[in-house]
C-alpha cells in the first residue's frame, strides 16, 4: 500500500507539473493575445478617426481634406499596425487573426475609402501589403494582410462609400454620387460571386445583406435627387451655368 | 485590368482551400465515425463488462485514428502555417478523440492522460502537427463529464470503493484546472460543469459512506481505479 | 398596340389559368395533408392510451393488462393506420412524412413497449412491417414504415420505458426494472451509432440527449434502490421470504 | 441475432442513402455556383446596360443548369419513389434558379415564366423528374423582391414607362397568387413579402407620376417590359 | 366517495369547456376565411376600379359574417357570464372584421363607422353578445393602415383632392384617439403605429400641394371621400 | 358630435376598466401578503412546532382573505359578466390561497379539501363569483410540492408513521388527477411534477419500512394526519 | 440580537426605500400625464395654428412640470447622494421633458434650449438636484425627430422659408453632436437617428428652392424660427 | 458662441465619466482576481482540511481587498454623490466579496457575518462609501448555496453533527431573510434559491437521522460551527 500510495501521489504531482506547463502556455499565449487585441482596438480607433476626417470632405476643400487623412493613415500603419508584425509570426497569424482581424478590417476600410476619394479605384490588397513590407526588420516574416480580413474590409467600405454618396448628394455632386454607386454596385457584384466561398462564411453573409441595403439607399438617394431634379430644369432652364442640384452652401467647413 | 484580376486570384485561392477544407472535412468525418464506434464500445462499462474486455475493443480503433490524423496533417503540409485556419474544421472531432483517450487512460491505469501522452498515443507531434492544448483540455472536461454516470453505475454492480477513488481523481483533477488562468470562453464553460461532476460523486461518495458500504480506504492512500480491474 | 395590348392580356389570362392549375394542384395536396394529419392524430390518441394502458401494470395483473393493449393496439393498427394506405401511394410517401411521422413513431412506441413488457424484446421493424401488411389489398403498394420514423419511434420508447423502471421499483420488482436498465442502454448505444446517420438528424440529436437522460434515471433508480437495500438486508435478514424492496400495495388497481 | 441483424441493415441503410444525399448535395453545390455566376451578370440590369446584352451570358449558363438537374435526376433515379426524401437537399437552390430564370423572362417578354415553361428550359419532366410546384411559386416570389430595386433604377436612367409596366405585372401576378390557399408556411410568408414590393414600386409609380414624368400610356393597354428592350 | 366524484365532475367539466372552445375555434376559422374574401375584393380599390363596384361584392359577405357571429354568440349562451373565458379565441378574426367594414363604410360615406354602428351591422347586442370595446378600437388601427397605400394609389390616378379629405379623417381620427388614455398594451401599440400613417398621409398631401395639385377645398370645409364616388 | 361623443365614452369605459382593474391589483396585493404572513406560520410545521399551535395562526388570517375575496366579488358585481375579464389579475394569488388551505386542511383531517369546502371557506359561491376550477387544481398542485419536505422533517423529528399516510394520500391524489384530460397547459406541467412529490415520499417510506420503524397501520385504514398531533 | 436587531434594520431599510422609490414613481406617473397634455398641445402645431396659441397652453404646464420636479428633489433629498440609486425611475419621463421644452423654447426662439436654460426652466439646480446630461442629449435627440414632420406641414400650409431655417438648426445640432465620443448605448443610437431627420429636411429644403419659393435669406444669416410667427 | 461651449463642456463630461468608468473597472478585475485565489483556498474545506489551515490562506487576501476597496472609494471622492451612478460597475464583484468572507466567518464563528462586521472587514465607513445593503444580502445568499456541499462532505468525513449545526444556521438565516419584503428583483431571485439550499440540509440531517447517527445535541443548544474545528 506504501507503494501505491506513492505512485499515486507522485501521479498527482506528475499531473500537477504537467498543469502547471498547461497554465504557462496558456497565461503566455493570453498575453500575446492581450496585446493583439489591444493594438487591434488602437488601429480600429485610429482608422475610425480617418475615416471620419474623410467624410468631412466637400465640394472644395477637397485636397486639404484628403491630404490629412493620408497622413493620418500613414501614422495609423507606422504606429500601430506595425505592432503586430513580431506578434504573428508562425502559425500565431492565423490562430489569433480573432484577435486581429478587426482592426485590420477597419485599416482596410480606411485604406481603400481615402484611395477611392482620391483616385476613384480600388486599392488592391497587394498594394496594401507591399506598403507593410517596410514595417518587418529583415529577421521577421513580413506581415502580410490575408484575402478575408480584407474582402470583410472592403464589404464595409461599402457603408461608408453609402455614408459619403448621402453627404456628396447633399452637397450638390450628383455626378460624384453616381460615380460611387456604379463603384459599389461593381464590389457588391464581385464580392456576390467570393462571399460563400470565404471561411466562416456567415459573418459575410450578413456583411452581403448590409451591402446591399446600402447599395440600395444610395441607388434610392440617386432616384430621389434624379425625379426631383426632373422638376428643377423646366423651371430654371438648363441655361444656368451654376446648375447645382442642390447647391447648399457647406455648413461642415 | 488589375482589378479584375485581384478577384481572379481570390476566386482560385478561396477554391483552393476550399478544396483543402473539403478534404480535411472527409477526414473529419472518418474521426467522427470511428469515435463513434469507439464511444459505443467504452459505454459497455456501465453494464460493468470486465474492464480489459471493453478496452480491447475501443483500442483496436487508436491506429484508425492514429492514420487519420496522419492524413490531417498530410493535407497541412501543403499549406504551411495554416494549421490554425483550418483547426476550427477538426477541433470538435479531436476533443471527442481526447475524451475518449483519457477515460481509456483512466480506467487502465486510474490517471490522468497528459498532453504529451495524447500526442504520443496519435502520433502527433508538436512540432510539426500537435495537439493544441485547449482542444486538450476541453476533452478531459468531457471526461470528467462521464465519471458520475460511471461511479452510480459501479456501486450498483457492489463496488463500493469507486466513488472514493473517482473523488481523489476528480479533486485534483478541479484542483489542477484552477491553476489555469482561464478566459470566458468555451474551456471556462466546460470547467465549469466539472464542478457539477465533483458534486454529483461527492454525493453518491456520501451516500455509499452514510450507509457504511464504504471500504475504509483512506482518501490519501489511494490506490487507483486500476486495481479494480 | 391593339395586338399588343391583346397578348399582354392574353399573357396575363395564360397567366391566371396557369395560376387555377396551381391553386388546384395545392387544394388537392392540402386536403390529402388534412386527412394524413387527422389519421396521424388519431394514431396518436390512440396509441398513447395503449401506452397509459401498459403503465397500469403491476407484479399481480401483468397478463391482463398486457392482453387489454394488445386488443387496443390491434385496434389502432385496424382503424387508423390503415387509413394511411391510400393516401400514401408514390412519392406521397416521402413528401407527406411530416404529416403522419408523429403518429407513426408514437404507433412504433405503443408497439414495441407492448412487445417488450410481453417478450422482453425488441420488437423489430420487420415484423412491424409484416403485420401491417394485411391492411392493403391487393391493387395499392403496401405501407412500410421506414427506418427514420421507426429509430425515431424507439428513441421514444426509451421515455415510457424509464417510467415503467420507475414504476416498477416502487412496486418491487427490482430485478424487472434492471432488466429494463439494460434493455435501455442497448438500446442507446446501438443508436448512438445510427443517430448522426439519420436524415435530418437534429431531431434525432435532441432525442438522444433525452435518452441519454432517461437512462440515467433509470440507473440513478437502480442506484439508490441498491444502496438502500443494502441497509435492509442487515435488518431483517435474508430468511424473509416475502422480500420486496418496497413491497407497497398496489394504488393503482 | 435478428437484433443485431437489423441494426446491422439500418446501418447499411442509412451509409448508403448517405452516400446518396452526399452526392446531391455535391450537385447541389454547383448549382449554387452556376446560379451565383447568372445572378452576377443579371446584377448589370441595375446598371442599365442593354438587356439583351446582360442576358446573354446569363443565358449560357442554362445548359450548365440543364445537364446539373439531369444529374440529381439520376441519381433519385437510383431510389425510386423518394424524391421528396432528398427535396431538401436541393429545394433551395431549385428557388434560386427558378427566380433566376424567371427575371429573365420577364425582362424579355414582360409576361411571367409558368411552371410548365420553367420545367422546359431546365428539361425536366413531371412524371419522372419534375419541378415542384410550391418551389416554383417561392422563386416567384423571389423574382417580385428584385422588382422595385430594378424600377428605382430604370427611372434614374430616364426609364419612365417602367413604373407603369411593372406594377400592372406585379399587381397581376398577386391578384394571381391570392387565389392560392396557401397554409401558414414558408410560401406564405414569401408571399406575404411581395406586398411590400407592390407597395414600393405603386411609390416609385406615385413619385414619377406626380412629377409628370410618366407617360400617358394607360395601365389597361400595356404593351409589356420587353419593348423597351 | 367524494373525492373521486369531485375528479369525474372535473373530467367532465374541463372535457365540455375543450369541445366548447373547439366548437368556437371552428366558427373562427371560417370567419377567417370570409375575411379573407373580403379583403381580396376590397384590394382593387388600390387599382383604382369604381368605389361601388369594389364594394359591392364585400357587402355580400356581411350576411355570411352576421350569422358566424350569431353562432357564436349561440355556443357562448351555453355557458353564461364566460365570454370573456373564450374572448381569446375570437378576437383577432373580429379586429379584421371590424377593420374591413370600417374601410367599407369610409370609403363609402368619409366617415368613421362607430361602435354601435359596428355592432348593428354584425346585428350584435351588447346586452347579449357585444363587440368589445378593445377590439373595435384595435380593428380602427388596422384601417388606419390601409390608409396611406389608398392615398398614393389615388393621387397616381389623379385624384389630388382624396390626401385633403384623408388627412382630415385621419387627423380627426387620431386626435379622438389622444382622448383614450390607453395602457401599454396590444392596443396602444397599434395606435401608436397610427401616427406613421398619418405622417405618410401628411407627406402625400404636402407632394400634391407643393405642386399646385390640390384643389383649394379647405381643410376645415371637407365634405367627405363620398363625393368622389 | 358623434365621433366626439363616441369617444368620450370610451373614454369612460378605458378609464372604469381601468381603475377597476387597478381596486382589484390592490386587494390582490393584499391577499399576497396575507398569504405570505401564513405561509410564514405554516413553515414552522417543518421544524416540528405542534400542528394545533402552526395552525392557529395561519387560521386567523382566513377571515382576512374571506374579507378579500368578498371585496373582489363585490367589484367584479359592478360589472356582470365579466369575471373572467379581469380572472388573470387575481389568479395566481388565488391559486397560493387554495394551496394554503389545502395543506392546513390536510394537516389537520388527512383528507383532501375540496372545491366546494374551499369555497366555502372563502365564503365564495359558484353562481356569483366562485373559484374556478383550474385554479383550484393549480393550487392543489403547490400544495403537493410541500409534502415531500414535510415528510423528510417529520421522520426526523421521529414521527415514523408520516410517510405512510402521505404516501397514501398522494398516491390516490395521483390517481385522481390521471382521469382529468389535461390540455397542453400550465396546470398540465404543474401536475407532471407532482410524480416526483410521490416518488420523493417513496422512497422515505422504504427508508422508515426497511429499518422496521414505521408502524404497521396499513395504508388502507388510514385514519388522517390529524392522528398524530 | 444582533441577527434579529440587523434584518430588523434592513427590513426598515427596504421599506423606507421601498417607500421612496413608489412616491418617486408616482410623481414620475404625474409627469408622464403632464407632458402627454404638453405634447397634445403641441401637436397642433403640424395643423399649423399660429406658434403663440400653441405654446401658450404648453407653457401653462412648465409650472406644474417645476413642481413636480421640486418634489422628486425634495424626496431624494431625503437620501443624499443616492440621486444615480433612483434615477432610473424618473429618467425616460424626463427625457420627454427635455424634449418638449426643447421644441418649445426653438419655436419661440430659433435656438436650441442649452442644459443650463433647461435646468432654469425646470428651477433645477445642478449641485442638489440637477438635470442629468445624457438625459439632456436624449431629449435633445428626440426632438429632432420632430423637426421633419413640422417642415413638411408648414410648407404644406405656405411657409417657405421654414425649412431653410430648420435645415441650419438641424445642420448645427447634428455637428455638434458629432464632437462628442459617443459610448456604444441608447445615446448613440437616437443620436445616429437624427441623421435621417437631417435628410429628410435637406429634401424639402430642395424641393422648394428648385420651385423658386424659398425666399432668399441666407443660411447663415438666419434670424430664427421665431419671426414667422 | 454659447452652443459649442455647452458641447464641448459635454464632451470633456463624457470623457471624464468614461475614464472613470475605466478607472473603476480595473479595480474591479483586480478584486475578481483576489476572490478567485480567496475561493480556490477556501474549496480545501470540502477536503475536510482543518478548518484553521484553509482559512489562514484566505485571510491573507482580505488586506489586499481592503487596499482595492480604498482604491475605488478614492476613485468616486473624485465625483462626490455619484456612488450610484457607477455602482454597476463593482457590484458584483462586491458580491462575492461578501460571500466568502461571510463563508470565512461562519466557518469560524459559526455566526451570520454582519453587515457591519463586513464593512469593517473591508475597513468600509457607511457615511462614505459604504457596502450596499442588497450587495451585502446577495453575498449572503451566494454563500447559503455553498452550505449543502459542506454538509454532505463534512458527514462523509464523519462529522455527524454538522447537518444539525447547519440547519439550525440556515432555518435561522431563512427565518431572517422572509422578515424582509423583497420587491421582485435579482435579491429575491437569489433569496428564493436559498430554500433549495435549506431543503438540501434537511435531507442530509435526515439521513444522518434517522441511521441514528446524528448526536443528541439539541437543535436549541447549538455551540456554533467553531466547536468542530
Ligand atoms: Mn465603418
Ligand atoms: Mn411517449
Amino acid at each position: 500500500a506504501g507503494a501505491d500510495s506513492e505512485s499515486s501521489s507522485s501521479s498527482s504531482s506528475q499531473m500537477k507539473n504537467a498543469f502547471s506547463n498547461y497554465a504557462q502556455y496558456l497565461n503566455d499565449l493570453n498575453e500575446k493575445r492581450e496585446r493583439v487585441v489591444k493594438a487591434s482596438r488602437d488601429i480600429t480607433m485610429n482608422s475610425k478617426k480617418v475615416i471620419f476626417q474623410v467624410h468631412r470632405i466637400s465640394k472644395h476643400n477637397k485636397k486639404e481634406v484628403l491630404e490629412k487623412a493620408e497622413k493620418d493613415l500613414a501614422a495609423v500603419k507606422d504606429q500601430h499596425v506595425s505592432r503586430l508584425v513580431q506578434e504573428l509570426q508562425g502559425t500565431d497569424f492565423w490562430k489569433l487573426r480573432r484577435a486581429y482581424s478587426p482592426g485590420v478590417q477597419e485599416y482596410i476600410e480606411a485604406a481603400t475609402l481615402c484611395n477611392f476619394c482620391k483616385t476613384g479605384t480600388l486599392l488592391i490588397l497587394d498594394e496594401i501589403n507591399a506598403s507593410l513590407l517596410p514595417l518587418s526588420d529583415p529577421s521577421h516574416e513580413p506581415l502580410q494582410i490575408n484575402i478575408l480580413d480584407y474582402l470583410l474590409g472592403l464589404a464595409d467600405l461599402t457603408g461608408e462609400l453609402m455614408r459619403l454618396a448621402i453627404g456628396r448628394i447633399s452637397d450638390g455632386e450628383l455626378e460624384y454620387a453616381e460615380k460611387i454607386c456604379k463603384f459599389v454596385r461593381e464590389i457588391y457584384r464581385k464580392l456576390t460571386i467570393l462571399a460563400p466561398e470565404m471561411d466562416e462564411s456567415s459573418d459575410m453573409k450578413m456583411k452581403m445583406d448590409t451591402m446591399l441595403q446600402s447599395v440600395m439607399k444610395i441607388e434610392n438617394a440617386c432616384f430621389s435627387v434624379h425625379v426631383r431634379g426632373s422638376e428643377y430644369i423646366p423651371l430654371v432652364g438648363s441655361a444656368d451655368s451654376s446648375y447645382s442640384l442642390i447647391g447648399l452652401p457647406d455648413f461642415e467647413q | 485590368d488589375k482589378l479584375e484580376k485581384q478577384f481572379e486570384d481570390f476566386r482560385h485561392h478561396l477554391e483552393d482551400s476550399g478544396n483543402l477544407r473539403e478534404r480535411i472535412r472527409a477526414v473529419a468525418t472518418e474521426i467522427d465515425s470511428t469515435t463513434r464506434l469507439m464511444h459505443s464500445s467504452l459505454l459497455l462499462v456501465h453494464q460493468t463488462r470486465p474492464i480489459p474486455e471493453v478496452l480491447e475493443k475501443a483500442k483496436g480503433q487508436i491506429d484508425v485514428l492514429r492514420d487519420l490524423f496522419s492524413r490531417i496533417a498530410e493535407i497541412i503540409r501543403e499549406c504551411p502555417g495554416q494549421y490554425y485556419r483550418f483547426h476550427g474544421d477538426w477541433r470538435s472531432e479531436t476533443q471527442t478523440v481526447v475524451s475518449l483517450l483519457a477515460f481509456m487512460h483512466w480506467l487502465e491505469t486510474g490517471t490522468l492522460l497528459l498532453h504529451a501522452e495524447a500526442q504520443e498515443k496519435l502520433a502527433l507531434n508538436s512540432s510539426e502537427f500537435g495537439l493544441d492544448v485547449e482542444d486538450y483540455l476541453i476533452g478531459i472536461c468531457f471526461m470528467s463529464n462521464e465519471l458520475p454516470r460511471y461511479v452510480v453505475n459501479q456501486v450498483t454492480a457492489g463496488d463500493y470503493d469507486c466513488p472514493r477513488k473517482v473523488l481523489k481523481f476528480l479533486t485534483d483533477l478541479h484542483a489542477s484546472f484552477r491553476m489555469l488562468n482561464l478566459r470566458n470562453d468555451f474551456l471556462r464553460k466546460k470547467f465549469d460543469g466539472m464542478k457539477y461532476d465533483l458534486r454529483r460523486v461527492e454525493e453518491v461518495y456520501y451516500d455509499v459512506k452514510i450507509r457504511g458500504l464504504a471500504t475504509n480506504g483512506e482518501l490519501d492512500g489511494d490506490k487507483g481505479i486500476k486495481d479494480q480491474t
